[in-house]
Formats: structure tokens, sequence, C-alpha cells
């Protein structure tokens, strides 16, 4: 019961990255349009985006990739392992 | 599009600091009161500089008053986090107040010093608040402010010169303190204009700007004292 | 029993309520003044009492003066106007709540929009003229975006410096 | 089984996470008094303004902004020397890659709150949302800054999982908590592989981030034209000091730790002597970049910035400057220099003049420029106030909090990483020094002979 309520919970928190992520870029992106809607020097703004916006994706993708790939496997051994371990399961 | 610039002519000033007064009542900026002025929380707009020149006993001592430079290639506009501060149209450089989240980096980036900061919400002595000027709005606290060049004025002569269908004339619009000087020291006027008042006197030999020489491009041109 | 005690008692909380709602409405402007009367049956129009709109900054709500012209008669049946002329003889202003409020910050002149931009009253009043009830609330939430998208329709200045100051 | 034994070998480092003493709520209350005052004097900032504090006008940058710099430089410790010396597959940094990331975390979040308190509309955030403009130097550090909080979370949580799967297995209250995050860990080696991999891939990544958020600091001064800011080596400078100041924290908080929770077994003299080996270079090299930056404007000789050079050096601010040359320069490498002087003792002192000094340094770079303005205005007195030092210290307790906070519920000590050094890494370490010696011919000829 308590393992399947964690396992939502991790899900959501992927979910949460992902949202926190994604509206960092957009609003870096609608940062872009509002220099160019100002007419700033549109160089830093872009340099900027360049750099920051792939960089945030990559962190999250990596903390999806170990979160993920920890999940898928840990079930193998789980079974095998933990026999006599936790009463959970 | 005009382009707005101020000429002070240092021979005629007599350092009467009458543009302060002038400028402190236009524009409702506020009283600090002596302990915040010890401080070094004095807020003006329009500052005259003491200069001395020599040493004792051949002393001379200059005045020159200094407003916001409006500089052409301002430095403050480019650091502001959030465009509270921009050249617009017409070469003035804004101050947004509704728009300042007071980061004071625009204070710390000009190198006149002309920004001033509301340190605490002004407190108007009942008498004073019911002469506050009602066309500038009174600043909070927390947010920074500097000369607009009286904006308020010429959006009001625009106006009148837009209902009678012509163009804003000469001398229509002046800032308070170029109004109100009594030497008439401050000229005012369309730079862009060759045969307006001010693009007459910057051609003088006289002429010079403050710190021309880090290329801030000042549109305020002073006239220095002929010996 | 207990059930429908519990609905009689929020029925009166809910009465109650309502009540206040509509006194403290009703209460909220000292006249309750109809604007469509003044422009249908006696013929004003809305240059006629707010004076100011075509030359000054600000419209001007009609002070005293403006009343007295026609309300000089106490002799009247409408409680209303038994107040207007109060006012009247009192010679003393109305206390009319402003409704429609630009902040201090932002400059804004009936010159420039009616006379100059030839806006229509009922582009930031609503159809005033239909109105029976003063105003409790503005026509239109005054805010900056929507000034501003009015501004780039009509292709007016968007410079900060036009309104703010 | 193998693991459960050198399970409890490590067992002490658990013993903090699983028996709270008396003392942990004595700490915690003082640190709340502590905070709540601060706060208590934030608030009354908030209703009153800036006006609160010491700074007027051209000094309008003080503590706040002060405290920005010196926060965030001190948050290099962590990841910067975690990632070099993982890189550089220093074996001696097992026991001390997880305080200084800690260290990175906490202060990084504290430096990145200073310029909001700085504001004098905090209300008016949102702006920054709507309206930003990335040109402003201030932006690239909201971005920046994010991003290496982003990263270094991420840097210190996923060394973190094998170790609260250890807490989770050893039934550590609460369950759920180490049960949520270790997504599952067993130590099977797909697992270790795909860890490992993450860790790899951010270890590098961290690098260029970090070196990244303490440059376009500097430029926050750089960008500006103002005589003593406008310098192009700012930014290599304060990347510099900002090392300097970071791995002066982390030797005083593992000196402090050492004794707190009885590390002595994990921190040796060893780690400690390494480290400040490393704080003495960086003295050397915070010297050499200081003497640049203010020969150049010496020899320059052009008014304004000489102004603010004399002010330093002579005028008002001279007790400070000199005072952080001996605290930065003379103090570290009078004591660490000399063998016997480096010591644990010694050390601690040289890191606390260390951190002192980057603190003045700090201040000298922000104030003395502001307090000189190019034209002849009276130069400018900046003395803070109460409510800024409260906001300091109470910045320094919320530090001390998390730190206490994070000891309480995840080990101190990178379990599985001393555990991995114990099995593998002895004849690992081995296998590498041979290879990096050159192969001997003659005896595998003998051998081959031999045979």
């Amino acid at each position: 019961m308590q393992s399947k309520l964690v396992r939502t919970l991790q899900f959501v928190s992927i979910a949460l990255i992902w949202i926190f992520v994604i509206s960092l870029d957009v609003w870096i992106v609608s940062l872009l349009f509002v220099a160019k809607k100002l007419n700033d020097s549109i160089n830093a703004s872009v340099g900027i985006g360049i750099i920051a916006i792939p960089l945030f994706l990559t962190i999250a993708a990596i903390l999806t990739y170990v979160f993920l790939g920890l999940r898928k496997y840990s079930g193998e051994t789980e079974s095998s392992d933990s026999a006599g371990g936790r009463g959970t399961k | 599009m005009a382009k707005w610039g101020m000429v002070i002519d240092l021979n005629k000033c007599t350092g009467c600091a009458e543009c302060v007064a002038a400028c402190k009542t236009e524009n409702n900026i506020a009283i600090v009161g002596k302990e915040q002025s010890e401080m070094g929380r004095t807020m003006l707009w329009m500052d005259i500089l003491t200069l001395y020149e020599g040493k004792y006993p051949d002393v001379k001592v200059r005045y020159l008053p200094r407003p916001c430079l409006h500089c052409d290639n301002p430095p403050c506009i480019k650091v502001c986090p959030v465009r509270a501060t921009y050249k617009n149209e017409e070469g003035i450089i804004a101050q947004v107040f509704p728009q300042c989240i007071g980061c004071r980096y625009c204070m710390a980036a000009c190198p006149y010093t002309v920004k001033c900061f509301n340190w605490t919400a002004p407190d108007w002595p009942d008498e004073m608040a019911a002469a506050l000027n009602p066309d500038v709005s009174a600043r909070p606290a927390g947010i920074v402010e500097k000369c607009t060049f009286c904006i308020h004025r010429l959006q009001k002569a625009k106006e009148q010169a837009a209902v009678e269908k012509r163009d804003i004339r000469p001398g229509e619009y002046l800032p308070a303190c170029a109004e109100s000087c009594p030497t008439r020291a401050i000229s005012f006027g369309d730079l862009d204009d060759p045969k307006s008042e001010v693009s007459g006197l910057i051609r003088s030999p006289r002429m010079f700007r403050l710190l021309e020489e880090i290329g801030t491009e000042p549109k305020v041109y002073y006239l220095s004292e002929s010996e | 029993m207990v059930s429908r005690r519990k609905f009689y008692l929020f029925l009166f909380v809910f009465l109650l309520f309502l009540g206040i709602v509509v006194w403290a409405q009703k209460n909220f402007q000292p006249v309750q003044y109809n604007h469509k009367l003044h422009v249908e049956d006696a013929g004003l129009s809305c240059t006629d009492c707010h004076v100011n709109v075509e030359t000054h900054e600000r419209a001007s709500i009609p002070n005293i003066a403006v009343c007295g012209d026609c309300h000089d008669d106490p002799e009247t049946d409408n409680a209303e106007i038994k107040k207007v002329v109060s006012y009247v003889q009192e010679e003393s202003r109305i206390p009319w709540q402003t409704v429609h409020r630009v902040r201090d910050y932002a400059y804004f002149s009936h010159r420039r929009h009616v006379t100059l931009g030839q806006l229509e009253c009922e582009t930031c009043h609503g159809n005033v003229s239909a109105r029976e009830l003063p105003f409790e609330k503005p026509y239109v939430e005054i805010n900056m975006s929507w000034c501003i998208d009015c501004h780039e329709q009509r292709a007016v200045t968007t410079d900060c410096y036009a309104c703010h100051r | 089984m193998l693991a459960k034994q050198n399970n409890d070998l490590d067992d002490g480092l658990f013993y903090s996470i699983e028996y709270t003493s008396p003392k942990f709520y004595w700490v915690m209350f003082a640190l709340f008094v502590v905070i709540g005052f601060a706060a208590y004097s934030y608030l009354m900032q908030i209703i009153i303004g800036l006006g609160v504090t010491g700074l007027a006008q051209p000094v309008s940058w003080g503590f706040y902004i002060i405290n920005f710099v010196f926060f965030i430089g001190i948050s290099h410790a962590g990841t910067l020397i975690s990632a070099i010396l993982r890189l550089s597959k220093a074996e001696w940094r097992r026991p001390i890659t997880r305080m200084a990331e800690v260290i990175t975390a906490i202060v990084l979040a504290i430096g990145g709150l200073h310029p909001i308190i700085d504001l004098g509309q905090p209300g008016r955030m949102w702006n920054l949302v709507t309206s930003g403009r990335l040109q402003s130097p201030l932006l690239w550090d909201v971005t920046s800054i994010s991003a290496y909080f982003a990263a270094s979370t991420v840097y210190l949580y996923l060394p973190l999982i094998p170790d609260i799967a250890i807490l989770r297995d050893r039934g550590t209250k609460p369950q759920w908590l180490y049960e949520f995050l270790s997504w599952g860990w067993h130590g099977t080696p797909k697992q270790h592989h795909i860890l490992e991999r993450a860790i790899n891939i951010l270890m590098v990544m961290v690098i260029p981030i970090a070196v990244s958020v303490h440059t376009v600091i500097s430029y926050i001064f750089a960008m500006t034209i103002q005589p003593g800011w406008h310098s192009t080596i700012f930014g290599p400078y304060f990347v510099v000091g900002a090392i300097f100041s970071g791995i002066a924290a982390l030797l005083i908080m593992m000196i402090v730790l050492r004794k707190v929770y009885h590390l002595e077994n994990y921190l040796k003299e060893i780690h400690f002597n390494y480290l400040s080996i490393l704080l003495l270079i960086m003295s050397l090299l915070w010297f050499y970049f200081t003497f640049s930056e203010y020969l150049t404007t010496y020899y320059g000789n052009e008014p304004d910035e000489m102004r603010v050079f004399l002010y330093k050096f002579t005028g008002g601010f001279a007790p400070y400057f000199w005072a952080m040359f001996a605290c930065n320069f003379l103090v570290p490498v009078t004591i660490l220099a000399n063998k016997k002087t480096r010591r644990i003792k010694g050390i601690l002192i040289a890191s606390i003049s260390v951190v002192i000094g980057m603190w003045l340094e700090r201040l000298i770079i922000v104030v003395p420029s502001l307090a000189n303005p190019r034209l002849e205005y009276p130069t400018g007195i900046y003395i803070p106030s109460l409510t800024e030092w409260s906001v300091f210290i109470g910045a320094i307790a919320v530090f001390i909090l998390g730190f206490v906070l994070f000891a309480k519920f995840f080990p101190l000590i990178s379990v599985w990483e001393i555990k991995e050094g114990r099995e593998k890494s002895i004849s690992e370490v081995a296998h590498r020094l041979q290879s990096y010696l050159p192969d001997n011919h003659d005896e595998l000829e003998i051998e081959q002979a031999l045979k």
C-alpha cells in the first residue's frame, strides 16, 4: 500500500521536474520575444538562451534517466534479494 | 521627432539654487528631513555641484547645476532588469515608476550619480500634501527616480498643440528649472532643429559636456565660464 | 426537524447577506441618479452636464450648480430629487464616489481621447444613456493591458512616457 | 553477508540520524531565535522601506549585495571541488565530497535570495517574469544561479541515493521518505552503471556552470563603466576568490563537523593536509590576481580610477584593505607554508582568516567604487544598520540550520563511496599506478626467458 503511494509520488515528482524545467525554458524564450519587442540587444538574450535552455533540459533528462533506470532495474533483484528482507512488496 | 536638450550657461549661473527648489516643488520630490539628509538621503533631481578651483587664498568657486543628463548612450538603461528605465523616441531617458523593482542597479551604473532612491515612503505634512503637483505622481518607498525633463509638461504642451492643430512652439515646453531660472542660464529646446536656441548655443566654443571622455553623449550641454 | 431548522437558519443568513449587499449597493452613491431619464426624457447629452470632457483632462462630475439649473423646486414626491434639492439649497457638493479612477502614476486626459482621439463615451463607459442607476463599478476594469490593446489597435503611441509619469 | 559487515563498520555514521540528543533541540531552538529575529528585521524592512538599512545616496549597494557575492562565492567550495576531485580520481576525496556538495546547495539557496532581500519593491518581482530583459547582467545571474542550483542539488542528490537506500533498509524513520528518495535502489550492477554514468555527466557539466556563475556575478560590476569595477579580469578574479573562500569554508565545516559528529576516523589529518595545500595554492593565486588588478590601475593612473584606488590603499577603506590583505595572504601563507603549523588548529585559523578576508574583499569591491562618484560629490559613507547585521547573522544561522537538518536525515559522509573505496579502489589504484609507470621490458624478457 505504502510502496504504491511512494511510487505515485515518485512519478508525480518526475512530472513536476519537467513542468518546472519546461516553464523555465518557456520563460527564457518569452524573454527573447520581449527583447525583440523592446529593441534590446538580442545577442545577449540569444546567447543565454542557447546555453540555458538545453542545460535545464539536460538536467531534467539526467534525473529522469536515473529515476526511471533505477526503478526499472530494481524489480529484478527485489524478488530474489529481498525475500527475507522487508515486509512490504 | 524632436530631440530635447538643455544648455546651461555657467557665465549666467549664480548658484542661487532656484532651479533646485522649482524642481522639488514641480515634481513632488520627497523632503526627507534633517536626520535622513545627514545620512546622505537627500533627494534632488536637480542638484548643484560646487567646484573649488585653486588653493587658498586664490580659490575660485564654481557652481554647476546638474539635472539628469539624458545621455544619448546611457549606461543606466542597459542594466535595468525590467525596463523601468529606457530611452524614448524623443531622447528622454524615462524612469517608469510603477515598473521599477528597486534593485538600484541603474544608480550604481550611472556615472553622474543622478538617480535617487526612495529609502522610505515620503511623509508630506498636511499643508504640503494639498500643494502637491497633480500632474506628477507621488512615488512610494523602494523605487528609483530621477529628472524626467518635466515630461508631464511636454504631454500637456503636445496636447494643446494638437488641439490647435500646430507644432509645439519653441519655449512652449520648458522644464521647471529652465522656466524658473532668474538669470536665464538654462535654455531648453529641440537639438534637432537647427534654428532653435539650444542648437545655436551648443555651437559656441565655450560648449563642453560632463565626462565627455566616457562616451555617454549627454544631451545636457554646458557653456564654460569665460575669464 | 434538525435539518429543517438548519435550512431556515441558512436561508436567514443568506437573505441577510443578500439584503446587506443590496443595501450597500443602493447606498454606494449618495443619490440614485438616473442617466436614462436625463438623456431620453430631458433630452440632455453627455457634455451638457460633464462640461469639461472635450476641453480638459478631467470630464468633471457635475457640481451642484448644474443640477440646480433644473432641480430647484422642493415640492416633489421623489425622494431622490428631494435629496438633490436639499444639496442645491445647502449649496454643498454631492459626495459622489469616484468609480472610474486612473492610478495616480498614469496620465489620462479626456480631451486627448475625446477631442483628439475621436472616441465615443461608450467605448470606455458603456451605454450610459440606458443606465437607470449610477455607477457602482467601472464599466471596464481599467488596467494597463486594456489601454495598451486599444492603443495598439489604433496605432497610437505605446511609449511608456505617453501615460506614465 | 559481506555488505552487512561493512555496514556495521560505518555504523557510527548513522548514529546522529537515528538517535536525537537533547542538544539537537537546543541548537534548533537557538537557531530559530536568531532566524526569527532576522525575519522580523526583514519584515520591518518591507514595511518601512530600505531606509532601515545604512544605505544612502552614492553607496546604494551594501551588505546585501556583498553577502550575495560572498555566499555565492562560498558555494563554489562544494560542487566545483568535489567535481574536480572526482574527475581527477583523487581517492582522498571520498569522505569530503558530500560535505562540499551540501555546503553548495545550502549556501547557494541563501545567496540567491539576497538580491531579493535587497529589492526596494520585492512585491514587484513578477515584473521579472513578464518583462525581464536578458540584456541586464542581473538576469544573467538569475539564469546562471538557477542553473547552478538545479545542477548542484542534483549533483548532491544522485550520490546520495545509495546511502538513502541503506537508511531505508535499516528501517530508519521516516521510512516513507527514504523509500521515496531511494527510487528502489538495491545496488544491482545495472543500477550502479546508470548512477555512475549520470554522475559522470553531471560532474563534467557542473564545472563550467560553476565557473560561469561567479563570472557572471563579477559582470554585475564589470559591465558598468564605474572606476574600480570596469575591469576585464573581474571574471576570473571572482572565480578564484570564490574557490578560495569555498575551500576555506569547507575546511571550517569539516573541522567543526568532525568534532561534533566524531568523524575523526573518517576525516584524517591527511585530508586536511591535502585540502590546505589547495588552499595555499589558491591564496597565492588570489594574490597574483589582486596584484595584477591593482597594478594596472596604479600604472594607468587614470584620475577617477586613482581616487578609488587611493581610497582603498590609503584613504577611508585602508584598514579594511590591509586587513583583507593580511587575512587572505599573510596569515594563510605563513601558517600553511610551514609544515609545523599546518595542523588542524592552524588550518582552522587560516581558514577562518580566509573567510573573513574574502568577505572583506567583497566589501572592498562593492563600497569604495560607489562611495567615490566621478563628479564632485562628497565621498559616501556607509555604516550598516542593525537590520543588515541581523539579516547577515540570520543568513549564517540558516546555513547552520540547513546543515544540522541535513545531518539529521542523511549521512554527512558518503557511506557507499567509502565502502567502494575499501572494496574496490585499493586494487584499482594499485593497478592504475602501475599503468602510470614505464613498462619494464627487461623484466618481461627475463620472465619470458625463464619460462
